[in-house]
């Protein structure tokens, strides 16, 4: 039977992936992929939950729904930044824009 | 029955100058200057009113006010002067009245020179008038900012740059301030169980007298508490901000400076030191007054030496402050009386002093001793105002800073004769420093090359008229300070008589 | 009657010529005929009630046992109360009388030396505010009031030293005048603290009291420190070795300034405050020792050095130092008599003394060098008289003054001991010699062609003149009408003259005059030659025993060394501390942002290991804590 | 649907999604990568469905495979001149990456097994839109309002960013 656990670990599985990805990739959009992939887990998780353990309210799905919009804003913004990035410096590899060091 | 409150009313003079400042346009420099001169006028004129109608008979704080502020906490809006506060207080608006007169050839930004030294004065006031310790503390930090700022942008660069000078002075005082906070908060903590904490002053005066203070706790608690009063007081070794900040300060901020800044230190070291942990005041007591003997004697020595005027000010009021340690070390009514009284009296003095170079400095362009000279044949006013403030220096009768210094010696050689006599082997070097500095300034051949240079005139001449005046009336007539200041100290009576019985667990260092 | 108005109203005389200083120096002192008008009529009135309190003593019997008092509180606190107030005896009426004398005499003089100068108005009030601070120092009632108005006194010797301060030299004697006195000051102020801690009060009345019993309960140790200290006071005012050096120095002020303070009046007040407290002093022989010893080396050093000086003013400076070590000799072999006898015929003519030499200086203009002038007694008839009773009366010769007074020392020190009273006699034979030598190089001899001296005007004859006459009659009136009754300590003593002592004195001085004339006067015996048989006496003698090197030594090298050390280790060792402290943060700072390395993933990095860390701690340390602790 | 259908759809979705998500952070090739990103989206979409959240199943189709997959597409596109092949390259840390992120794993999985859920019997609603609905515009009407507002900003702030402003 499949439980509330093995959706919790499928979701935990993305967030890692997705946070390995964030910290090793060098190209902004990458980052950004994998920010998408960290939401999603969240996503999981949040749909898992109002599955199991508050079927008829539904609150993780109005939840999840928000998180969706902010994904979209972000991924939005997001890549306009890159964007703009890009056209100023001509890069969108991550540790080229290191100019807030010391 | 409501009386009129004065001392808000004096408090709230300036801040209100300030806000009407905030006001007007930056190239009304006049209208700027004579709002900043009214607003201090009116301030000073409050305070003088205030100190005739203080009645000595019936010491204690008077004037007193009241409003709980955060009741949580225990903090309320608490003022009232007594014979300590009150002369300090005055001394604040006499010298604040004075530096915005020595301050009136300022051309460079005066709309914010004004404004911040308006909120500095209010700073110092504040911290004399409130009984609560929260708001002496608040007013305490509202004093730091604008002395930072005036420096830098003010000052002026000689041995070390004004830039070094403003965050020296600043660093240490806030130094100075960490250490008392955490003394403040230890009061606050250990006076009174939680629910009735409180950060009246009177009440944690009380606190020892019920037992809330341990002797081990006072002692560590003064320790905290003379760190940072004692660095304020520019205490040996602590003291090297002094000379620096005050060659780097614009004369308005090294009149107040000097003149009242340092007086809070004393003053905390009285009202918190003393009246609070008794007991730690009496086992550190022989440790201050050999610091204050090295700051008496080391400072008059040091001063011997230097070239430019403004350290020999600034190491000359280190040497003053020596004596106030002294006073306040010997723990008797007569040598606390002299520390309090001679907090005012080198105040005024000091503050003259710093008009008189400062004006020098105006007309010459220049501090450096040795290309000084003469300039008695130029200046004969501001000759005659450094001679009033150089005499009154070295504790000439007839000045203010005999009396009280001669108190300070009284009450200090019945406690410790033999530290007394080198402070008063320290008449001698200030004399020699002193005299010096008068002779090589203002006596000597005439230069022509500060023929150009006015004497004082006008409003100039405001600020050696008001504190020559004070320098000669109070020294003549000692009564004036004298009483007052008596009236502070006779409730201390009875607490400096137990004190002296006070079988002390530790035995009190070095005796 | 006016003796009663002028006794009760004795604090009129210091107040109003201090009231003439504030106004001439405030509002007068552009106006010179208005600030010197001012300033007599002061000196005047101040002079006229002196009188009426001199005559109240007489007439009321005021005795020193029975003084006139009155007093004010002054400062009053918990624990120290201070008075000021009026303390009238013979001694005081004396004091009032020859002060207020001789400063109008100045003031007269002055009206005439002064003239033309640019601060003239300035000059009056510096002499009236020394007069109000000598006045008041004259009646004090106690010991604070004393050193209140002799740190004044000291002001206005300073600031009138330092008259003509656009010298260098005027400027820089000022300077050691107030230092080196504040030195003695230093002892005074230690000793007052001392009887205040002691008796818990200062006012000579209640001491005069307290004083005797304290020597019967506890001895004479500790009062003999603290009258010592005391002494130091007078040592610097007073010019005594070894704290003379400023006295010489002094003579840069205008030549009226010397005459009143640093001849007549001023550097008494050494003497007088010895006087004063002589219920102090009496019982402890040890300090009358000091006194007296100071007083006869002082005598006899300073004359030794004045034998070879050369400037006309500094003559004279000796003469008084060595005059003044003869009244702290008085004082010392304690005879308060003879002391302010002396006292008061030296104010008439060392006042004397020095008038006529501002006389002779202010016709050479300004030419100070006694070889330098030469034959004046033609051309200046009443300053070459004025001057020659001065030197008679100065050397000891009946009936001038200085005879009279320098017998009762002489007579007071040979009962005391005999090395006192030789070191006295010689000192008063040297005294002969050399104010004999001044007397004629400067009036005899050939005239120097250069000089153009003409008699001095009449406001500085009419001085001449009166304090001529008190030179002459100064000593032998108070000696007939019984000075030592009224001017005593103790029982008065008759002891007349002693012929032959003074017979003594009185042949030394004449011979060492003739002496004195055989080298200058006719110039049968050669000073030089002699001066180059003793090259190493000569020296010492000329550079006043190097004394002056030595506090400059003192000063230069000692203490400004010590400032110059403690300064490099303000500089290096405490702001090192400071700055090393702020430099130390800005190390520390400058490691740590290296940290900042401005790659966002690495921050990620370090902000998920520490989410990490506080998850496990979360998840597994802390349970397994909470779990020990509660099983 | 039967038992054990569900249980092997459960872990075929599971597998493309998780497979697909690792492919998204190794792949060399940024293009490879996003393909993959939107195929683990439809992965996840379809562990939706199981969750018997269709209406977020659709949503996610159309917003994440559909929308956002291509917007990467189009970013990558648009800032990629060189080659593909190597135009996602990791950086110096990965194996400190990898170390935190496997541990951060072991915790949050030890949580999830240690925790004992308390989960619902209740079966899942027939058709959870309504609910959905009623939700979003009752409860939720304050928040739902606000991301309305955040779209509109969002759109605004990627205008003007991609655009850029006039410098004056």
């Amino acid at each position: 039977m499949i439980g509330l656990v093995h959706y919790l670990t499928v979701g935990t599985l993305l967030f890692v992936i997705g946070l390995y990805g964030l910290l090793t990739k060098r190209n902004i959009v990458a980052v950004l992929m994998c920010i998408e992939l960290m939401l999603n887990a969240v996503n999981i998780n949040l749909i898992a939950f109002s599955r199991f353990i508050t079927p008829e309210l539904a609150t993780g799905q109005v939840f999840s729904l928000f998180t969706i919009t902010v994904a979209a804003c972000e991924v939005t913004v997001g890549l306009a930044l890159v964007f703009r990035v890009y056209h100023d410096r001509d890069t969108v590899l991550a540790d080229r824009l290191n100019w807030l060091r010391w | 029955m409501t009386v009129f409150p004065f001392l808000t009313a004096i408090l709230f003079t300036p801040i209100f100058g300030m806000l009407v400042l905030a006001c007007l346009p930056r190239e009304a420099e006049r209208m700027i200057k004579l709002i900043a001169a009214v607003t201090m006028s009116v301030a000073f004129g409050l305070t003088a009113y205030l100190y005739w109608a203080y009645d000595f008979a019936r010491s204690g704080l008077q004037f007193t006010e009241s409003i709980p502020w955060i009741p949580e906490l225990g903090v309320s809006y608490a003022l009232g002067v007594d014979g300590i506060s009150l002369p300090l207080l005055f001394l604040t608006m006499l010298i604040g009245l004075a530096a915005v007169f020595a301050s009136w050839k300022l051309d460079k930004r005066p709309k914010e020179f004004f404004m911040l030294l308006l909120i500095l004065l209010t700073g110092v006031a504040g911290t004399f008038v409130t009984r609560d310790l929260f708001i002496f503390l608040l007013f305490y930090e509202l004093v730091v900012i604008p002395i930072y700022i005036m420096v830098i942008i003010w000052g002026s660069t000689k041995r070390v740059s004004k830039e070094y000078a403003g965050m020296k002075l600043t660093i240490y005082l806030l130094l100075g301030s960490a250490f008392m906070l955490v003394g403040v908060l230890a009061l606050y903590l250990n006076a009174y169980p939680p629910g009735s904490r409180t950060f009246s002053m009177e009440a944690l005066a009380q606190a020892h007298q019920l037992g809330h203070f341990s002797e081990e706790f006072q002692i560590f608690a003064f320790l905290l508490l003379l760190l940072g009063f004692g660095s304020l007081l520019s205490m040996w070794p602590f003291h090297s901000w002094s000379p620096d900040g005050y060659a780097g300060a614009p004369t308005a901020v090294s009149m107040i400076h000097a003149g009242v800044l340092k007086k809070i230190g004393g003053y905390g070291l009285i009202r918190l030191g003393l009246l609070v942990l008794p007991l730690g005041a009496k086992f550190w007591a022989p440790v201050i007054v050999g610091l204050a003997v090295v700051n008496v004697l080391y400072a008059a020595l040091v001063a011997l030496v230097q070239k430019d005027l403004k350290y020999v000010i600034g190491y000359s009021s280190v040497s003053h402050m020596g004596y106030v340690l002294i006073g306040f070390a010997a723990l008797n009514s007569v040598s606390i009386n002299g520390a309090i009284a001679n907090m005012f009296a080198h105040g005024v003095m000091s503050a003259l002093f710093f008009a008189m170079i400062g004006h020098v400095y105006d007309k010459t362009h220049t501090r450096h001793i040795p290309d000084l000279g003469g300039l008695a044949h130029q200046m004969p006013r501001v000759a005659t105002g450094f001679m009033l403030a150089g005499m009154a220096s070295l504790g000439l009768p007839g000045l203010i800073g005999f009396i009280p210094e001669f108190t300070i010696f009284v009450g200090a050689f019945r406690a410790y004769p033999w530290q007394a006599i080198l402070a008063i082997l320290g008449i001698v070097f200030t004399a020699l420093y002193i005299l010096r500095i008068l002779a090589n300034v203002l006596f000597g051949p005439r230069r022509p090359e500060f023929d150009h240079c006015a004497d004082a005139r006008g409003l100039e001449l405001v600020p050696l008229v008001l504190l020559g005046s004070v320098l000669v009336v109070f020294g003549i007539f000692p009564q004036l300070l004298m009483g007052m200041v008596n009236s502070g100290v006779e409730p201390m009576l009875p607490l400096l008589a137990k004190l002296h019985q006070a079988p002390s667990m530790l035995g009190g260092l070095l005796k | 009657m006016f003796h009663e108005y002028a006794l009760q109203h004795a604090w009129l005389i210091p107040l109003l010529p201090a009231i003439a200083f504030v106004l001439i120096g405030l509002w007068l002192r552009r106006v010179p005929l208005l600030s010197a008008g001012l300033a007599l009529a002061v000196s005047i009135a101040a002079f006229l009630l002196a009188c009426g309190v001199g005559q109240a003593v007489i007439a009321q019997g005021i005795t020193v046992e029975q003084p006139f008092i009155q007093r004010v509180p002054w400062v009053a606190i918990s624990g120290l109360s201070l008075d000021m107030g009026v303390f009238i005896d013979p001694i005081t009426a004396m004091m009032l009388v020859v002060v207020t004398l001789v400063s109008l005499m100045v003031q007269i003089y002055s009206l005439g030396y002064m003239q033309g100068d640019p601060g003239f108005g300035r000059f009056y009030a510096y002499l009236s505010l020394f007069v109000a601070a000598m006045l008041g120092l004259v009646i004090s009632v106690n010991f604070i009031q004393l050193f209140v108005f002799w740190e004044l006194v000291g002001l206005s010797s300073y600031l009138l030293i330092g008259y003509y301060f656009y010298k260098i030299s005027a400027r820089e004697a000022a300077k050691k005048a107030f230092i080196t006195t504040r030195i003695g000051d230093f002892g005074l102020l230690l000793g007052i603290l001392f009887l205040q801690i002691l008796f818990g009060t200062l006012d000579f009345a209640q001491l005069g009291l307290a004083i005797p019993a304290y020597v019967q309960q506890s001895g004479t140790g500790l009062l003999t420190l603290v009258a010592l200290l005391i002494f130091l006071g007078p040592i610097g005012k007073s010019g005594q070795f070894p704290l003379h050096v400023w006295l010489p120095d002094a003579m840069e002020g205008p030549t009226p300034v010397s005459a009143l303070i640093h001849a007549a009046t001023m550097v008494v007040a050494g003497v007088y405050l010895v006087a004063r407290v002589f219920f102090l002093f009496d019982l402890l022989p040890v300090a009358l020792q000091t006194v007296a010893w100071t007083g006869a080396i002082t005598a006899f050093f300073a004359a030794s050095i004045a034998l070879t000086q050369r400037e006309i003013k500094r003559i004279l400076a000796y003469s008084t130092i060595s005059q003044l070590g003869y009244m702290m000799l008085a004082l010392g072999v304690g005879s308060v008599t003879a002391s302010m006898f002396h006292l008061m015929t030296h104010a008439f003519f060392k006042a004397l003394l020095f008038l006529a030499a501002g006389a002779v200086i202010h016709a050479l203009h300004d030419q100070n060098d006694i070889f330098a002038m030469g034959g004046l007694r033609h051309k200046m008839p009443v300053t070459f008289a004025a001057m020659t009773v001065g030197v008679l009366a100065i050397a000891g010769i009946p009936p001038f003054a200085g005879f009279f007074s320098k017998d009762e020392i002489l007579l007071a020190a040979a009962q005391a001991s005999w090395p006192l009273y030789l070191m006295a006699v010689v000192t008063s034979g040297l005294t002969a010699f050399y104010m004999a030598r001044l007397l004629f190089v400067v009036f005899f001899g050939p005239e120097k062609p250069d000089n153009h001296p003409h008699e001095a005007p009449l406001s500085m004859c009419i001085p001449l003149g009166v304090l001529g006459v008190l030179a002459i009659v100064g000593g032998f009136v108070p000696y007939t009408y019984h000075f030592g009754d009224w001017v005593r300590f103790g029982p008065a003593s008759h002891s007349g003259l002693d012929w032959a002592i003074a017979g003594t004195s009185t042949a030394l001085a004449l011979l060492s005059i003739g002496l004195a004339w055989l080298m200058y006067g006719s110039g049968r015996v050669s000073a030089e030659r002699l001066a180059w048989r003793f090259p190493g006496l000569y020296r010492l003698s000329y550079h006043k025993y190097y004394i002056d090197e030595l506090y400059q030594w003192l000063n230069q090298t000692v203490v400004g060394g010590i400032g110059r050390a403690l300064y490099w280790l303000d500089l290096y060792v405490i702001d090192g501390i400071v700055n090393g402290l702020g430099k130390l943060t800005l190390r520390l700072g400058d490691g740590l942002r290296k940290i900042q390395t401005g790659q966002v993933q690495q921050y990620g990095l370090v902000l998920f290991g520490a989410i990490l860390l506080v998850a496990a701690w979360l998840v597994w340390i802390e349970p397994a804590l909470m779990g020990g602790v509660l099983s | 649907m039967s038992e054990s259908a569900s249980t092997l759809a459960f872990y075929l979705l599971a597998a493309i999604t998780v497979v697909s998500a690792v492919g998204v952070v190794k792949s060399h090739n940024l293009v490879h990568s996003a393909l993959l990103l939107a195929l683990c989206f439809i992965g996840v979409s379809g562990l939706y469905v199981l969750l018997q959240a269709e209406f977020i199943a659709a949503v996610q189709l159309l917003i994440y495979s559909g929308a956002v997959a291509v917007l990467l597409v189009l970013g990558v596109m648009l800032t990629q001149r060189s080659s593909m092949a190597d135009s996602n390259p990791a950086n110096d840390w990965s194996r400190w990456a990898l170390l935190i992120c496997g541990l951060l794993a072991v915790v949050i999985l030890s949580v999830v097994a240690a925790t004992p859920w308390h989960g619902s019997i209740a079966a899942a609603l027939e058709n959870s839109i309504p609910v959905v609905a009623r939700a979003l515009l009752t409860d939720y009407m304050v928040a739902f309002e606000t991301a309305a507002v955040l779209l509109l900003a969002a759109m605004v702030g990627a205008i003007v960013l991609a655009k850029g402003v006039e410098e004056e």
